[in-house]
């Protein structure tokens, strides 16, 4: 096992591919001579060439677009959204075609494409460059949507997303590109559809992804040290396909839960998770699953605002508390 | 299938008014593009009865009225070359080679459809005979033709996409992100892509005056460093003259290239479209002399190559092709319900 | 009060308003001199001019993006979409900035603009033309959504939604424009924020909005006759402001629950209500939430493919009799 | 403010060639413009420090090497008239008379700030001063701009907009679905908008041979049938000039008019793009010969309304503005918490 960025992680998992197999490309926008505005292609274009690292336009429709051509024919493109606020401007191309193509067409057209960027908040980039969009995409059957959160993960699921028949929405933690941790070597691909247990624990359940796992690793060794309680934490990774079971598993054990997202609430990741866990652990559950969500306001720049607007520790201790019904 | 001599012009040679060079084509296969002409049309003659009979469902629209230009252009079609286009998609599968029974069963609904009754009129796939689909939403299918186009280069196949796009779907964004992508990708020699723009006048209910204050749509590839030109599309020699000299071009170069074609719809935009407000039955009744399978029968008259009699023999052919097209689709069973989730993702994935 | 069909109703909302306030204007596809893919507006260029009744190519982006910016320059445009379907190319401009804007500017900027069409599945339009996007637009603060389901509420929540200082996404039932009903003559606005008792009952509580209102009315009616069952059916109408109140009530009368809707399930409209009745009525529940959704497929062409996708009578009555714990 | 005299020309009598007539600006005004610049200047200088010492958040774009563009365009620009740019938004907000105090504390993240905080460097706006934003989705506000001219037409305003787009802007969707109804619009004299291209030869690290075929950018109004011109935008009295030109014309027809306005980027696409990969050293440096500011002195020199020590005084006295407005941002307190939750609906719907 070697220690390694989240970043490099990622990266080594495209250049493996790319020299293992001929057909995958990357396209996106400044990927190649600029290194990629999060270097995660850095040099890339140096030792695979222009072909096959493509810089375009500030067009995400259109080259989204193109790379689903390139898919339908022949290649596995993986496709650079600078960041996946603006994916938007392609979210056509992703819904109406990407993740409806084989079905359209009686199974006579695959799409073997990754869409891959980084997602969430970063530090101040207000309210137009900061967005979870898991669950926005998660909606759609014909698409696979992960988000994982570590260096083993980001690059375990990378291998698994490009050899993927399907079109897959990789969302890595923007945040997170610069955090460490130890890769396996080699071929370790990570499957879609398993959740991750972060850590055991009897007495609550802590529901996320993304970076916010590190968010309720620290408050369990909170729960833990201030409270005597232990919390399970449950790092979903993969959207959809969605691993209802781990979760619901773990309820049945712990008996109360507590989901966290830096997403708005509504119509979202936590509804859901929320509504699968009172749907199969009805009688286990001791007290309603509670939902940390971000504000319910478009990200703000000013740095106190803005951090009010994320979850944080202490609204993921009190949501705890209340499920536990407890004072804290 | 390619029956015109390939001039060694470049296409840029030739004047962007409309006149193209006198077509080769022999006789006998005009006489046979009449004869497919003619089965297109009594087909989707037969659809529109379908649809008013409540069989058709979803939305329905017909190629009548520009036969000539699928047929001509794909006159210029190889193995190996792909078609993609918007929905307005009968005459190019049927063109192609696709199986009439079969395509109308889909829009029948039927499980023996050419795509299993999954995706209508308005999505017809014949990948087998180089067909890529048949898509609704106005203009989104041009990016997917400039990346197939990429990878034919990457491949290196010698294969060119026929990239059929509406004069309405010119003034979406998606047309311009993928121009400009294949000018750009053109330079290096990376999108074997010929643009047909079918302007027919209409984009539904909007006149090409109404949606653009420059109405020489071909002009707008200048932008893209993209060389185009003009054809006659209710000529079909008019049009295969061009057609292969702009596949000529695509193909040798790996640039992609455009052609304005010129047509009209003759038909409704749909078979829901039945006010037509937007446009006066004078103006129809006008454009029905060049239709262009008139034209061609008047040329093939002229040629002596044919005589009313053999005219109606093969109309008569092509009612019953359509008849038994009908008569399959009728009879089909529908989809067996569990090809509900199949083909959502990958069988292997085990997915549904 | 006088019977009229949703279409009519829809329309003379939309006339009324012109006639009353100079800078309301309509702006799509094929609006005038077409009449309207949908009739909604046809003949209202003749009344009012090309200036107001205004016809675009096809381009939802680039006209939608125009109506805000006329929008927050002093005029009040509602936009047709031809289709909700094609949404999505124009999803950028409203989420990114009609939704945001007032926010991003510190409160310098208004969009008061109106953005309605036909939404949910018509009879077999297939995978591209057929989706429900209440919860896909509901998710970002800034917009407001509204599905209104009968006559009255299309022209009462019309009139609401002109009259809103901000950007408000009009979800009609494209499904039931010939529809009739009573509509109040004159200024009968419907508020938004409610939903709407379409039936009372004790038993259990039946929740939707849009076509399925009257899916659940069929239920209910088929619930009392062979069971004995009284079902409560709420229409939500109104998907944001979400009107959690009058649903928590009704549960803790009824105790039980089923959320029916076309959408897909992950992350939905139905995925919310679940949650939120756990939320709040943990104590009242006997039974867990039941949601019925669409079938997680792109929408199939075939007619009884089609059929078997959306969720009909007799789904939502194994729902019930699950959340009955009856056999049914 | 303005300060030429409009000539009767019709922008179409001008040549595309970049030449412009000879301005009439006084000297007054230019040595006035130059202060202006400076001031700009010394104040991007100051935030980008602001940056490196984490004061500043999020992303930071400066506008150093085009301070003329926008100073050029802006003596065109009459009350009630409007802006609207993307995120490089500095230079716009201040030469339209926003306080340099409020605009720093904005990108300080303070209460005080022009938009509370909300918006940072990317959301400038100063709607008193017609300055609409300040927007951070490449391409986005050019629809906008063109809905906000159809208002001015619709209301008989007689004012018009100033849209601003980049390089790398214009291969956008959204450019050309909102060009194209801009032209269609112009035709009932609806669209009084004023396309200003600046290209400063790259977006982000892309240039625009990178970016398209056809790099001649105001070509691409042709698609439109929307008169272009270029301007040299190094040049203030070649901006000033044009831009009364266009302004009048806008105003005068109802029309949209599009100028290319050619420039460079002397700094960093953003303060985090420290690499620049994209571009040799030995090409900034080249440019830097040519940064507006240093023409603009060499000019008032030649014409002897200034001299060294004058210039001298008018840096030192921009100075002491910057540092004024650091001082004011960093003494700020931040936004209220409170703050938080206002401003997502209007007020009076009570919702938040
Ligand atoms: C993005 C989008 N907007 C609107 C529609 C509705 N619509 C279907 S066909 C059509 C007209 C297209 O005209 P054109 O491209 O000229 O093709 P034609 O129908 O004339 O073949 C419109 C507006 C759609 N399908 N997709
Ligand atoms: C839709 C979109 N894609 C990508 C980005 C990231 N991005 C920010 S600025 C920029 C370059 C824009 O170049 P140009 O339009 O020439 O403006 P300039 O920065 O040169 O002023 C890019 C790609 C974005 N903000 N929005
Ligand atoms: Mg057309
Ligand atoms: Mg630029």
């Amino acid at each position: 096992m070697a220690v390694m960025t989240y970043r490099d992680a990622l990266k080594s998992a495209l250049a493996d591919e790319m020299e293992r197999d001929e057909s995958v490309v990357l396209i996106g926008e400044d990927i190649g001579l600029y290194g990629g505005t999060h270097l995660i292609t850095d040099k890339l274009i140096d030792r695979f060439g222009k072909k096959r690292v493509i810089d375009t336009p500030i067009a995400e429709g259109g080259f989204t677009g193109a790379a689903i051509g390139m898919a339908m024919n022949g290649m596995k493109p993986v496709v650079e959204m600078m960041t996946w606020n603006f994916s938007f401007l392609a979210s056509d191309q992703i819904i109406q075609n990407a993740a409806k193509l084989r079905y359209f067409s009686g199974g006579q057209v695959s799409v073997p494409i990754v869409i891959r960027g980084p997602n969430g908040g970063g530090v101040q980039l207000s309210a137009q460059h900061t967005h979870s969009l898991e669950g926005f995409y998660g909606q759609f059957p014909g698409l696979k949507v992960v988000a994982p959160a570590t260096p083993e993960d980001v690059k375990g699921m990378m291998l698994t997303a490009i050899r993927d028949p399907d079109p897959v929405i990789f969302m890595e933690a923007g945040a997170l590109y610069g955090t460490k941790g130890e890769v396996p070597e080699g071929d370790a691909t990570v499957p879609f559809g398993k959740a991750r247990i972060a850590r055991e624990g009897s007495d609550i359940s802590l529901i996320s992804y993304g970076r916010q796992v590190n968010l309720l690793l620290k408050v369990a060794d909170q729960l833990a040290k201030e409270q005597d309680v232990q919390a399970e934490v449950i790092d979903l990774r993969s959207i959809r396909p969605f691993d209802s079971e781990t979760i619901i598993e773990s309820v049945k054990k712990t008996n109360r839960a507590v989901v966290v997202q830096e997403q708005w609430r509504w119509f979202s990741v936590a509804s859901e998770v929320a509504a699968i866990i009172q749907e199969h652990a009805f009688d286990y559950l001791d007290a309603p699953v509670e939902r940390v969500s971000g504000a319910e306001v478009p990200a703000p720049y000013a740095r106190n605002l803005e951090i009010a607007a994320f979850p944080g520790v202490s609204q993921v201790i009190e949501a705890a508390n209340r499920a536990l019904y407890r004072k804290g | 299938m390619a029956t015109t001599h390939h001039t060694n012009e470049t296409p840029t040679d030739v004047a962007s008014n409309g006149t193209a060079p006198t077509s080769t084509v022999s006789p006998e296969t005009l006489l046979d593009y009449y004869r497919q002409m003619v089965e297109v049309r009594l087909f989707e003659e037969a659809a529109t009865r379908g649809f008013r009979q409540g069989k058709v469902g979803g939305y329905l629209h017909v190629y009548i009225g520009q036969e000539a230009l699928a047929r001509g252009f794909l006159d210029a079609f190889r193995k190996g070359d792909k078609t993609i286009t918007a929905y307005r998609d009968h005459a190019h599968v049927l063109f192609q080679g696709g199986d009439p029974k079969a395509t109308m069963a889909e829009l029948y609904g039927k499980g023996t459809g050419l795509v299993k009754g999954k995706g209508g009129s308005m999505h017809l796939f014949d990948v087998e005979n180089g067909m890529w689909g048949g898509y609704g939403i106005v203009g989104a299918h041009i990016p997917l033709g400039v990346g197939m186009a990429y990878s034919e280069a990457y491949r290196e196949t010698g294969n060119i996409i026929q990239l059929y796009l509406g004069d309405g779907a010119i003034h979406n964004g998606y047309f311009h992100e993928s121009a400009n992508l294949a000018g750009l990708w053109g330079k290096d020699g990376m999108c074997p892509c010929l643009f047909i723009i079918e302007n027919n006048q209409y984009g539904m209910g909007t006149s090409v005056e109404r949606a653009t204050a420059n109405t020489n749509l071909g002009s707008k590839f200048d932008s893209y460093a993209i060389p185009w030109e003009k054809v006659d599309a209710m000529d079909l020699e008019a049009v295969i003259a061009v057609a292969h000299k702009a596949v000529d071009y695509v193909r040798e170069t790996g640039k992609p290239y455009a052609v304005e074609a010129m047509t009209y719809r003759l038909g409704p935009h749909g078979a829901a479209d039945f006010l037509e407000q937007y446009r006066s039955k004078d103006e129809v009744r006008e454009a029905r002399k060049r239709d262009p399978i008139g034209l061609l029968e008047q040329r093939l008259l002229d040629l002596g190559v044919t005589d009313e009699e053999a005219m109606e023999k093969i109309r008569a052919h092509a009612k019953e092709l359509a008849d038994e097209a009908v008569k399959f689709a009728e009879e089909s069973p529908e989809p067996d319900l569990s090809e509900l989730t199949t083909d959502v993702y990958a069988p292997e994935t085990g997915l549904i």
